[in-house]
């Protein structure tokens, strides 16, 4: 199985939940208030509208189903700052 | 003029304004002062609903003359020109490219609620009274300028053939519904039924401590505004000028069109304020889905950091003679 | 009849009920307003701290009566006897199968703390007194159902062996010491010793903003609610009024048996509110981890956004008038 | 080494960190506030009891520690909502 | 002795100590009650703005007197002089090693705050005066017993060569512009300079709930306490005594020192709690950067932990006593 | 590329973040809150100085850079409670 981390601004999650959705993904997780910086500069919060914060989503699948997502997650890294990187892991159920 | 220096320094003596300056000092010092987001978030609902059931019950005791359609329509056109205009002095005269000339143009049509409850403040320690309506002025002031300035970008654009990213339903869902629109009307309305009586109840949470509670607001937001001093730099002289004279002449602006509608002076200054005023909660979440190729560090540090400050020291008590003086 | 439209309309227009309603449909509008959820945890806190406290204030100054031990006798009854007849309804009637139906019987017979406090403002308004020890009887109230409710499941279960997960330890820690009761008995114990004297030093905190604060409180549970509404269709018709029907019977019921003991109208409210109210904190945490199999949607859904809004609005009056019949 | 990650409903914590100290791990790490959805459907928070909200828990150790922990927690999996998974990775210290 | 009586059971009963005792026991129960961290910390801002605020705005209306730079040199002395006999006692008699007695030493030269806030709750119960500039005193004594202990710790292993590790500019920034001296002193100058006007303006928030609002941050407290219950055991039989009678004697060196330069037996008392308190915000954060092979359960258990109860519960009435007799 | 993940109690972040910066990594996120038991004992929060707590650093980048830091980060770690591993990622953009 793969593991696929999609670091995103928060007014982002949305539309990537919204693309886990289409594509019949199983199960993921959020973690929200993750800082950061990168090619977009410094995310530290501190502010009260959210747009300074990043959120962390995980999903665990197969191969195919996380190839998808990336596919969909890549168009919209061009308009949200974020980062994504797969790994792999063997789920133990 | 002898009046003016009286309010400032009256304004800047009161301990509201004092615990906003603690704050950004505090910050800069890189003090490990810690601001606990959630408070500030509590204490942002805390004023909205005081200021909006204060407001309603207001308006059930005066009742509402003609003036409010008037006034909402001057609100509605203050919202739409000044991000027109802004828009022309950032990218005609700072020559800052249009996307985030259409980026920063919309936070300075939009209002801000902390700057308008400190002018209420202000209004209440030299005994001016205003009217209930005028909160309802601010709801109607929030939005339009996000999408006047949308579209603007899309006229700008329209050569380019940009690829069009407009979130139809998210945008107007964001804007028309968004937190503090729904919770402002909708205390309002509470306020404006549930009356005198009302108020009775709730006042010992909503009228008796508030402007002790503001000064614990304040003192955050002035954390909050002290730790984006770092982004000063990339800023820019020419917006940091820009962050202090574009609200005087939105506030000259406001002062005549409320003047000619006939307002009463507390009336007049509280449009002022809102059209000096710059949007940091409700624009850059906005902003930032729309038009993504924008920095958000120049509009959040702007907004925040130059304008917010600026408004709450300096900007108030001048604003307030401006308004005694265009009559 | 009259009355009840009376107290049903004052009901309504009282700034809690309406702000609770506000925080309903903003969040149904999926307006972004964030609840900042440390300061829901904290209101809470502060609610059973006011109520536990003035309790035993109140109790230290007009003594106890053999009422008590009455009243403490029918509020064990109230909270063994509802999860019961919860289950008949839900399990026959219903054709719930039996998981969910003890699990869900479990959190009516268990109760809600802050539709409590909401009944105690409502006396307030209609300035109708109430005994401290009723807060005691809340306390009591709490855990027994989740017991009973455990002790069915086995019951109903034994010849399926199902594998048995009884956490006694964990059980009984959390609902014995689980953080509302000792808070409340706690602060009734000190409300009781510091008494009157006590009383004067904070009552600037814990009496006179209660109802303001009470707004704030109201607005975010009305949040909390609201964000449920989605899962509506997963819960079905059936469990729909049997959320709405089910508090009524209990109603009735402790209305009667307080009666017949011979309380005030003030008590016997508030025996009928704890009756009617569905817990949403202590037991979805204990039926979770006994009852894994069982659905939390079904649970936290009827009694957070379906059965407390139903208690808040319409509920309390409707009550009272039956107390009030009952006699 | 390993490192096992067990994403679980809060009110599981108490019982896998129960695993781990019984297994002699010598450390682990905890994110609380974790969101998310899975077979048993949306976890979103925005209640008062946590019921509605998981943890992560993080632990490195020996592969063959790791599977002991594996072992009871698949069990504990039964009773609790969660996922789990093993990756391989190499520790600096 | 038996004014010591009533004092401390006059403390006892007082609500604030109560909810303190309520916390502590709550979560030795294990009791799920559970301390938002963001209304810990949140509160904590407020009462320091506060007593702040209220000491400026005292200094203001009554003037400083030249005993206010002699209880400066005062403050400084006993920020100093503490650790020292402190490490000895550890290290001498304790056969502590050098690093922990180092680093405990530091935590009970320095300050509590919340300490200081109930010692001026208690001071308003008994109507016993207090200066405004003790609040500057306790901003003094923070940061002193910090370099001290720093500066002990080089000279004892300056033979063992250990590789140096002083965040110079890390700690400085940490000592002399962190958050509570920030605070302090700022809220101190705004109290002065907006005078009793200011005081006016805020008191409703500052003043009139303040031991109300003590009563749900010392709960709070207690509840930080009673989690650090099960380190007890490591922290060991003389700690534990060292954290209940080290107090005590710096205590009584304080009550000396302050009558010597001839204050009243409120800045008397506050002198004492000072120096008998220990502290657990400030000190930890700058002894784990300082010193990384000091064990922070040691530290953090017992000034939170043993110290801080003692000193709520047991000390201030005791001190108070004891500057009675000093006379 | 690698990802390295930064488990360091809060005080020692500015630490990394400095090593970070002075090693030009690109980007970086970061997890606060995180609590945890390792050597040094249980680090459970449920303090005001936030002594007691850690957080987690997530930088996925070249390995060379990778190793730069991580070497940095070792010395670090004398001073600070704090553990740290690597692994293989695939990094989609
Ligand atoms: N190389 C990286 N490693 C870890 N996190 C990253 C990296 N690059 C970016 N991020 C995270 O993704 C967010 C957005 O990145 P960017 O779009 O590059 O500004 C940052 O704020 C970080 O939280
Ligand atoms: N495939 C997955 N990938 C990532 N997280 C998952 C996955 N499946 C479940 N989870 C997490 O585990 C929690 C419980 O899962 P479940 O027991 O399947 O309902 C969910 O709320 C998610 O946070
Ligand atoms: N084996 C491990 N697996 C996961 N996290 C660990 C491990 N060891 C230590 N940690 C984390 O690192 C922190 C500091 O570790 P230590 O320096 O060993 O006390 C702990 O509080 C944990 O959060
Ligand atoms: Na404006
Ligand atoms: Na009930
Ligand atoms: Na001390």
């Amino acid at each position: 199985m793969k593991k696929l981390e999609i670091i995103i601004e928060t007014i982002g999650l949305n539309s990537v939940i919204r693309i886990l959705e289409k594509q019949n993904i199983s199960g993921y997780s959020i973690i929200e208030r993750v800082l950061g910086k990168g090619s977009s500069g410094l995310r530290q919060g501190g502010e009260l509208s959210n747009v300074m914060k990043n959120v962390l989503v995980i999903i665990v699948d197969e191969p195919d189903k996380i190839n998808l997502v990336v596919k969909e997650v890549k168009q919209l890294l061009k308009d949200f700052s974020g980062v994504m990187f797969i790994s792999d892991v063997e789920v133990e159920n | 003029m002898q009046e003016l220096l009286i309010n400032s320094l009256s304004n800047l003596s009161s301990p509201m304004i004092l615990f906003f300056i603690l704050g950004f000092i505090a910050t800069m010092l890189k003090s490990d002062l810690e601001i606990p987001e959630a408070i500030a978030k509590g204490l942002a609902i805390y004023f909205i609903m005081a200021i909006g059931f204060k407001g309603g019950a207001e308006i059930a005791k005066s009742g509402l003359t003609n003036v409010v359609i008037t006034s909402a329509i001057i609100a509605i056109l203050l919202g739409s020109i000044i991000p027109v205009i802004s828009y022309f002095v950032l990218n005609k005269i700072g020559k800052i490219d249009a996307i985030n000339s259409c980026a920063i143009a919309a936070h300075y049509g939009s209002i801000s609620v902390v700057t308008f409850v400190t002018a209420i403040s202000f209004l209440g320690s030299i005994e001016v009274p205003y009217s209930g309506f005028m909160v309802g002025m601010m709801a109607i002031m929030e939005s339009p300028a996000i999408f006047i300035s949308i579209l603007m970008l899309r006229i700008v654009k329209r050569k380019e053939n940009v690829e069009s990213r407009l979130h139809y339903k998210e945008l107007i869902k964001g804007s028309l519904f968004n937190a503090s629109i729904v919770l402002l009307f909708g205390s309002m309305l509470i306020g404006y039924y549930s009356g005198s009586e009302g108020m009775e109840i709730v006042s010992p949470f909503f009228v008796t401590p508030f402007n002790g509670i503001l000064t614990l607001f304040l003192l955050e937001m002035g954390m909050l505004a002290g730790k984006r001093i770092g982004e000063f730099k990339a800023v820019g002289i020419f917006l940091f000028f820009f962050g202090i004279s574009m609200p005087v002449i939105n506030g000259v602006i406001a002062a005549v069109l409320s003047f000619i509608i006939g307002l009463d002076i507390g009336d007049r200054l509280l449009f002022t304020v809102l059209s000096a005023s710059a949007s940091y909660i409700v624009a850059p979440a906005a902003i930032r889905l729309e038009m993504p190729q924008a920095n958000p560090s120049y509009y959040i540090t702007m907004s925040l950091a130059i304008t917010f400050p600026f408004n709450i020291i300096f900007g108030i008590p001048v604003y307030y003679s401006l308004c005694n003086l265009i009559q």
